[in-house]
């Protein structure tokens, strides 16, 4: 029964792919009052569903893993039909309502968590509330404009018009996002969800407000370059959205840098890959829609990846702290080549395809000639190797620093297929980088009107302003790894592993298992010594949000005064309006 | 395919004969302007071959072993990816594969497998060595690609070869047509060269001579080549930037001698900072003047159009 | 000497006058007394000045009430009945009511000792 | 390697501080001089200074004396270090982390002993916590003596090292790898609890010995 | 010989069962019967459907209109009777199948539950002003007697409370009803419709502001609403949830009624009405959040709701009104469902208060997972019917063009949302480890489910019913019709 229940739950779980596969037509579904729900499936829609394909049976693998929570399962295939309704919708009600199934199913998946605290679960919870009810908002006043429901451009909308609509969806698409300051529910939440969950969080759920985002200037098409004129070379409007997610980018950068959990630093970091990707759509043009979407490509893959290999070690000691981690490389070898394979395209390096999608924004940024936006761009994602060395080094480099670390084993294999299969996508597309390209961003590029990026072949990747070709590069460097390590070992003279861990210069001195050899915790703690960093790191918007809430209570109890239980003031309070209302009457328009 | 192979083969002997004659020639300099002989011009040679003929090589276990590999491979490929001659067939390596971008990335690809195999030592001192290169490459990169992105933008391509082939002409090198980019490159082009006064990283006496400190015998003998040519890499990318690239081999070293000298010039004079105070120089004077420069370059010029 | 009284407009205005003086009197106690009982008492004494004001605005001086009895076969020079009608069954609900709220007051008094509107604070904000 | 049976008491001990030296011709080809020719033109050196004759290492490096022009260079780690130089006296709290970073050092390695007390603890001969001689630790390859030599002095020193590792031929570390048990029981002696952990050197037994 | 299915029988049924309710002590027949009247009520409903769909019902009893009982059931008061039904019979069905407490059991409750059904039935159904009082005050003496029921100093306290308060409100409303008499002559609604028009402006004033305290405080709106919380929290759960879900949404539907009938041009009204359901929505939903009690918390969001539905209905168009109706079954079903939550987690864990629920979830796992989804709906989020109804509420706002009520609607459920998704964290603190202190008969979850069922079912498929609700509205909103229907054509 119970084996039965499993597979019919992957099954779901593969509802993305198989709705990916079949979908043809549309369906309609009848709400109340003339609203109808309309489904179809838009090339744009397409791209978000295929993440979701991705990601999803990847997901649920290790949530399959005995012993099954099994209410867990149930919401996560509600969260997986809400978010399809989401994607399919072809109406902003059939959006909404998969909108607010994905928040409400992915709150109750948070708190299966035995770590969800009070804070954190009322933040993520109001924040994508909030996010909801600004989009619905924006729906109603898009309603009353065009009289109907459908997701379609809105023509010549005034000035004060757009404005309002554009701060609506922008604020609602930008709190579920993440963006700055909207970003505070991010890493509590990620960090304290389920550990499988929190990475459909961050590589799916995360994706549909990039959805919402790139879908934003389908509405106006032509607001985004009318509105405020043009700056330089690109859309004036988008260069306040580019830099909004720019700021983002490059403080959650720092911020995860200076954590100490191995989750909260890759939510911090996903809250910075999103803002790579809210600068794209902020240049909007073609070029950078299309590396918005590999953008967002590579951090499903990526944060998936990531965040599956955390939960592995997280299971298998217990531990998340990078004090309490260490030296695991030689106990979860293939967790390691997960988290290497996984930090490499989340750096952007090449050959992965992180690098294929940066380049994209990149030229796109020079192509609009914003270029304090890439330097600060730019500035982001060098910091970004300080955290990704630090989510390397510290669970499987330098010493061990827990019973947890010393004794624990690989993962078990829900756990690892979905790290190898993901490794293995990343390296596909790093080593055809034109294959995204031409498979997956292009058509959506077409679907928008854009003009489509086209790749001479699946291993190039081809720009006006240049580009590259990713399966020279990777035999280039393989060969030249394979050379320099075979002359390495052909030189005379005799290699030794070293006795011990322990066997370290150090001035001279003999660590021993008590010396505080590893660098995890600390490790970026200097950073603070640079004087913008260190700037950066002291603001929060905590403090913020926790006076507004204490702001409330105050209120409440304020108000609260009022239901006192006293009967007599009640009735006093009743005869006193009553009286007032008519000497109101009597004094404003005479008896 | 023959001419492939022979011309990577040329451009890794190039960029390694190079690399170890300039910097002998470095610390012959060096001696000169402190006033004594200083070694001979083949000293880093010596150096580096005693280290390839070390009889014994400690390793801390595979990752440690293939840091260096990764290292070296990645200096490799930069060095066969950044086109060393213009118009000509020769020295050209892969070049045509890829672009501006992808070596700036490759630069660093690289020094982060190392650190890999420097966390894999266990040596806190060599990771304390890592964090503080990161750092400053965080600091240096931001001017340095912004002063290289007002290069693509003035040539509107990020291709080496097309930026290369823009500059016929001494008026039309870079470094006439684009000064700017150039002074704002110069400095973090420094301390890319891990060169003083930006060389806290590795520095023998700061924190236990930095990410090196675990490596001994051949792999550091390893490390020390591949530094040697991707600083000729470094050296020949600004070349073929700034400086109209080199038609013939004696060209380039000329150029880059000279580029060399400049450089070497600077950093002899200044002493060595702190790594946050690198940062915050980067952030400060390079960027500062970088951002000067697009809105000189780019924002006065289409706000007046 | 009383004969002005047979005004409607100065007997309905004596009405009027009278019964809005008992219903705030009524008012008053609901308001400022503390006692159960004569909170009750209050409310019933505002009931009370209701009544007569319907009772008493829907009678004229000279109309007779409207009962057919004795040769009285017809509805000329009768009272408007139904007000008189309707009142009755105010006053019996106004007395259940009542009747209700004092067994209640009483059972609230024998249970906790308690006879004192302000003091019934087990219910409260927390 | 140290066997009982064939000597006794003193005489092995006089036996095991003798380096063999030129003695024992090695076979050597040309790529083996090449090598060594470029060894000697690069000593990195990894300068332990405890005592006085730390004083007169610094100059070495300055303008006036000038050793980088033979070669030789300071290094900041044991593993990049070809030359131990001990300056001065070695109290038995020292000791241990000569020892220690003596056995980092990757092999070729070789030892100068710089002053009078390495020899026979010098000046400070008569404290309980002096090492008299530091060869019966670990091999030194060359003593410069005075107290302190000049800068001068430790450079014909360096130099002298330099003219051996051109000639080939065993050198200290050999010896030491050789006859580690005896070394080791020195140490043990000395230092009693103190010793540095074994993981250093006891690849030597497992057939390590070159 | 055969009954005549009328509408009289929503009001006469449940009396006569209650005032029979010795006899059905004696052939223990007390607990079906109190579940089987409103099954029945319902049953009859339905019958009525299709012919209330084609015309109002109009049941006249004794004398000639403008005189007499008076009974109309068109397709708005049939919305509401039905749910008034439907209610019951989930409470009713909860009290008979949870085994609750034996004051809930025995005949008094009966009584007093049949007669707030009565009372309610016939608020809703009449034509007529003084029926109007009498009923209101059948609900009120009802219900008075009901929260007083479990004989606790608790619940007296609540009882006189609420007694005091709705005596006072029956005075005022009396008070009104006097004044319209004496300047109409009439008392028939629609008559006193008709001549509504010809009272002096001042007197209007009077008998509007007369009519809206004493109404107004029966439902609950602000600032006649402070009594709520505490007899909300002196009730047993059930009944509290039986005051929310139908006696005031039957007081809610009189004002609205009385203000669309009475008044040519509500507009005025309307937008006063607005206004007032606009703040005690806000203050409701503030004051809920540092609510610690979960009677006092669902009262407080009770509250919230009723100025949501009174807003929508102030607003008197079409689409808003048909939301507000809407609206009002829904919440109605929702709170009731929460309340019944409210009563198996009191039962079980003897307290109501958040800090000895923590971790409930876990010992009973069907109630939270109820509480969940009541709280889901309550706060609009889709696919729960409360988003449906909500939606359409929003819809008409924004088809009118008039944003400031979708505004603060918005914002108070998302001020809702702090303290409903506060509470849901607590009950699934994974750091409490409470134990159940009573068990809960199996049984007791029927009717939650039940209306559980009806909660995702009318939000999945709202088009099923959307037709009552447009037709109710049309017909809440055409005065003229009403008017004609009653005193004929031209009058």
């Amino acid at each position: 029964m119970s084996a039965m229940l499993r597979l019919l739950f992957f099954v779901v779980s593969l509802s993305p792919t198989l709705l990916l596969v079949t979908w043809d037509g549309s369906l309609s579904w009848a709400l109340i009052d003339g609203i109808r729900l309309h489904l179809t499936l838009t090339p744009l829609a397409g791209f978000f569903l295929t993440l979701l394909a991705l990601a999803a049976p990847l997901v649920a693998l290790p949530m399959l893993r005995r012993p099954c929570d099994w209410p867990s399962l149930v919401l996560y295939v509600l969260l997986l039909l809400g978010m399809q309704l989401l994607l399919l919708a072809g109406d902003f009600v059939s959006f909404f309502v998969g909108w607010e199934v994905m928040t409400w199913s992915s709150y109750l998946l948070l708190l299966r968590s035995s770590r969800a605290d009070m804070e954190t679960s009322q933040s993520f919870i109001l924040f994508n509330l909030a996010s909801a009810f600004l989009l619905l908002a924006g729906i109603l006043v898009f309603f009353s404009l065009t009289g109907d429901f459908a997701i379609r451009s809105l023509a010549e909308p005034s000035l004060p018009q757009a404005l309002t609509l554009l701060a609506l969806f922008g604020l609602a698409f930008l709190i579920k996002v993440g963006t700055l300051p909207l970003h505070i529910w991010i890493p509590s939440s990620y960090d304290q969800a389920p550990d499988a969950f929190s990475a459909f969080l961050s590589g799916s759920v995360s994706k549909m407000g990039v959805y919402g985002l790139i879908l934003l200037p389908t509405l106006f098409p032509d607001a985004l370059a009318s509105f405020a004129g043009r700056f330089l070379n690109g859309p004036a409007f988008g260069y306040l959205l580019a830099w909004v997610g720019v700021i983002t980018s490059v403080v959650a950068t720092f911020k995860a840098i200076s954590q100490e959990d191995m989750k909260r630093l890759l939510a911090y970091s996903s809250i910075a890959q999103v803002g790579y990707i809210t600068t794209a759509v902020g240049v909007g043009s073609s070029l950078a829609i299309a590396g918005a979407l590999y953008l967002a490509l590579v951090h499903t893959l990526v944060k998936v990846l990531l965040f599956i290999s955390v939960a592995g070690i997280v299971l298998q000691t217990g531990q998340r702290q990078f004090k309490d981690l260490g030296r695991l490389i030689e106990r979860m070898p293939i967790s390691f080549f997960g988290v290497l394979i996984g930090i490499i395209g989340l750096a952007g390096m090449p050959p992965l395809p992180g690098f294929a999608a940066k380049y994209l924004v990149f030229v796109s940024l020079v192509d609009a000639r914003w270029l304090l936006l890439l330097a600060a761009m730019i500035l982001a994602s060098t910091a970004a190797f300080i955290y990704c060395y630090k989510l390397i080094y510290a669970p499987f480099l330098g010493h061990a620093n827990s019973p947890g670390a010393k004794e624990a084993r690989e993962a078990p294999w829900p756990y690892l297929v979905p790290q190898v299969i993901l490794m293995g996508l990343l390296v596909l597309f790093g080593l055809f980088p034109g294959l995204a390209i031409d498979v997956l961003i292009d058509p959506v590029l077409v679907g928008l009107q854009m003009a489509p990026i086209g790749a001479e072949s699946w291993a190039k990747l081809t720009t006006v302003y240049g580009g590259y070709d990713g399966v020279v590069l990777m035999l280039v460097f393989g060969i030249a790894f394979v050379l320099v390590t075979g002359l390495f070992l052909l030189l005379r003279g005799r290699m030794r592993r070293a006795g011990s861990p322990y066997d370290l210069s150090f001035a001279g001195e003999v660590p021993t298992a008590d010396t505080p050899l590893h660098y995890g915790a600390g490790m970026g703690r200097e950073l603070r010594r640079i004087p913008l960093v260190g700037w950066i790191l002291r603001q929060g918007t905590r403090g913020f949000y926790l006076g507004l809430a204490g702001q409330m209570r105050a209120a409440a109890a304020l108000l609260g005064n009022l239901y006192v239980g006293r009967p007599q003031a009640w009735i006093l309070i009743a005869v006193v309006v009553l009286a007032a209302s008519l000497a109101a009457r009597a004094m404003m328009g005479g008896l | 395919m023959m001419h492939a192979v022979v011309d990577s083969l040329a451009m890794i002997g190039v960029s390694y004969v190079m690399g170890f004659l300039f910097y002998g020639f470095y610390r012959q300099l060096n001696a000169r302007i402190q006033r004594r002989w200083g070694p001979s011009i083949w000293q880093n040679f010596f150096d580096n071959m005693k280290f390839f003929f070390k009889s014994e090589t400690l390793s801390h276990g595979p990752m440690f072993f293939f840091g260096p590999m990764i290292i070296m491979a990645g200096a490799f490929t930069t060095v066969l990816f950044v086109p060393f001659l213009k118009d000509s067939t020769w020295l050209q390596g892969f070049s045509q594969y890829g672009n501006l971008i992808l070596i700036i990335y490759l630069l660093v690809v690289g020094p982060l497998g190392n650190a890999l195999a420097v966390g894999s030592s266990g040596n806190p001192f060599g990771v304390m060595g890592v964090t503080r290169g990161l750092t400053r490459l965080m600091g240096l990169e931001v001017p340095f690609f912004l002063g290289l992105a007002l290069v693509m933008l003035q040539h509107e391509t990020s291709s080496v070869h097309a930026i290369m082939a823009a500059q016929d002409g001494l008026a039309n090198w870079g470094i006439v047509t684009n000064p700017v980019a150039f002074v704002v490159i110069l400095l973090p082009f420094i301390a890319a060269q891990n060169a003083s006064p930006f060389d806290v990283v590795g520095a023998p006496v700061e924190v236990y001579a930095g990410p090196r400190v675990e490596f001994g015998g051949r792999l550091l003998g390893v490390l020390m080549t591949q530094n040697m040519m991707m600083s000729i890499a470094k050296l020949v990318l600004v070349v073929d930037l700034f400086l109209g690239g080199a038609s013939n081999v004696l060209v380039l070293i000329a150029k880059a001698f000279s580029l060399f000298l400049l450089t070497t010039a600077i950093s002899m004079v200044f002493p060595r900072l702190k790594t946050e105070q690198a940062v915050d120089f980067f952030w400060k004077v390079p960027l500062g003047i970088g951002v000067l420069a697009v809105i000189l370059t780019v924002w006065l010029p289409s706000w007046s159009a | 000497m009383l004969a002005f009284l047979d005004d409607p407009k100065i007997l309905h205005g004596i009405y009027v006058l009278g019964t809005l003086t008992l219903f705030f009197i009524g008012l008053y106690g609901l308001l400022a007394k503390r006692h159960l009982l004569k909170v009750l008492i209050s409310i019933a004494v505002m009931e009370l000045s209701v009544y007569l004001l319907f009772v008493g605005l829907a009678t004229s001086p000279g109309e007779t009430a409207p009962i057919l009895s004795d040769g009285l076969t017809e509805f000329a020079g009768m009272a408007d009945p139904v007000p008189q009608a309707l009142t009755l069954t105010a006053i019996v609900i106004g007395l259940a009511v009542l009747a209700l709220g004092v067994s209640l007051a009483v059972q609230y008094h024998r249970l906790t000792g308690k006879a004192d509107i302000a003091r019934m604070t087990e219910l409260k904000e927390l | 390697m140290y066997h009982k049976t064939q000597c006794e008491g003193f005489q092995c001990e006089q036996a095991m501080l003798e380096v063999p030296g030129d003695a024992e011709t090695v076979r050597e080809g040309v790529l083996d001089k090449l090598i060594a020719w470029m060894r000697q033109r690069s000593l990195f050196v990894l300068a332990y200074g405890t005592g006085c004759g730390a004083i007169e290492m610094r100059p070495l490096m300055t303008s006036r004396f000038d050793a980088e022009r033979f070669g030789i260079i300071g290094a900041a780690t044991p593993r990049q270090a070809d030359v131990l130089v001990i300056s001065g006296y070695l109290a038995l709290k020292t000791l241990r982390r000569v020892i220690r970073s003596y056995e980092q050092m990757q092999e070729p390695k070789y030892v100068i002993g710089l002053g009078s007390c390495t020899i026979n603890g010098g000046m400070y001969w008569d404290s309980y916590n002096t090492v008299k001689q530091v060869d019966r630790y670990i091999p030194i390859d060359i003593y410069v003596n005075g107290c302190m030599p000049r800068p001068e002095a430790l450079i014909e020193g360096f130099v002298a090292l330099q003219q051996r590792i051109k000639q080939g031929g065993k050198a200290g570390y050999h010896q030491y790898r050789e006859n580690i048990d005896w070394y080791k029981a020195n140490q043990r002696k000395a230092l009693g609890e103190e010793m540095p952990p074994a993981y250093t050197y006891d690849w030597y037994h497992a057939g390590g010995v070159a | 010989m055969t009954l005549p299915l009328t509408p009289v029988w929503f009001v006469a049924l449940p009396l006569l069962l209650a005032f029979a309710s010795p006899l059905w002590v004696r052939y223990r027949l007390l607990m079906p019967l109190l579940v089987g009247t409103p099954a029945l009520l319902l049953l009859l409903a339905f019958v009525l459907l299709p012919e209330v769909r084609t015309g109002p019902l109009l049941e006249t009893i004794v004398i000639a209109p403008p005189l007499g009982i008076h009974l109309q059931l068109d397709s708005a008061s049939w919305i509401l009777v039905a749910l008034i039904s439907l209610a019951g019979l989930l409470a009713t069905a909860f009290i008979w199948l949870s085994d609750a407490e034996p004051y809930l059991r025995d005949r008094r409750a009966f009584v007093f539950l049949l007669l707030l059904i009565a009372g309610c039935n016939g608020m809703v159904l009449t034509g007529d002003l003084f029926n109007l009082y009498v009923f209101l005050e059948i609900a009120g003496v009802s219900a008075y007697a009901l929260s007083a029921l479990r004989r606790d100093a608790s619940a007296l306290e609540a009882g006189l409370k609420y007694l005091i308060i709705g005596s006072v409100a029956a005075v005022f409303f009396l008070f009104s009803v006097v004044l319209i008499y004496l300047q109409t002559g009439q008392l028939n609604m629609a008559a006193v419709a008709a001549r509504f028009g010809g009272i002096p402006a001042p007197m209007q004033l009077l008998i509007g502001l007369l009519m809206l305290v004493g109404l107004g405080i029966k439902a609950e709106l602000f600032p006649f609403n402070f009594w709520v919380p505490d007899v909300y929290q002196g009730s047993h759960p059930v009944l509290a949830g039986l005051f929310s879900g139908l006696l005031v949404k039957a007081f809610l539907f009189v004002l609205f009624h009385l203000v669309f009938l009475l008044l040519a041009d509500p507009q005025v009204a309307g937008l006063w009405l607005m206004g007032l359901g606009a703040t005690t929505m806000l203050i409701a939903e503030v004051v809920a959040l540092r609510q610690e009690d979960m009677r006092r918390m669902l009262a407080y969001s009770s509250l919230g709701q009723i100025g949501l539905i009174t807003l929508a209905l102030g607003f008197g168009m079409q689409a808003t009104t048909a939301g507000g109706l809407f609206h009002m079954v829904n919440h109605t079903l929702v709170k009731l469902l929460l309340f019944l939550t409210a009563a198996v987690l009191l039962r079980s864990f003897v307290s109501a208060r958040l800090a000895d629920l923590a971790g409930a979830g876990r010992a009973r796992p069907l109630a939270a997972a109820l509480f969940v989804l009541g709280a889901l709906a309550v706060m609009g989020l889709p696919p729960l019917s409360g988003f449906a109804s909500k939606l359409w509420i929003l819809k008409g706002f924004a088809e009118a063009g008039v944003f400031w009520p979708v505004a603060l609607i918005l914002l108070a459920a998302l001020i809702e949302a702090g303290y409903y998704f506060r509470w849901i964290k607590v009950l699934y603190d994974p750091n409490g480890d409470l134990k159940a202190a009573a068990p809960v008969e199996r049984m007791a979850y029927v009717p939650m489910g039940v209306a559980a069922g009806l909660i995702i079912l009318l939000g999945v498929a709202p088009f099923l019913v959307d037709d009552l609700f447009i037709e109710g509205a049309q017909t809440l909103l055409d005065r003229g019709a009403a008017l004609s229907a009653v005193l004929g054509a031209g009058s």
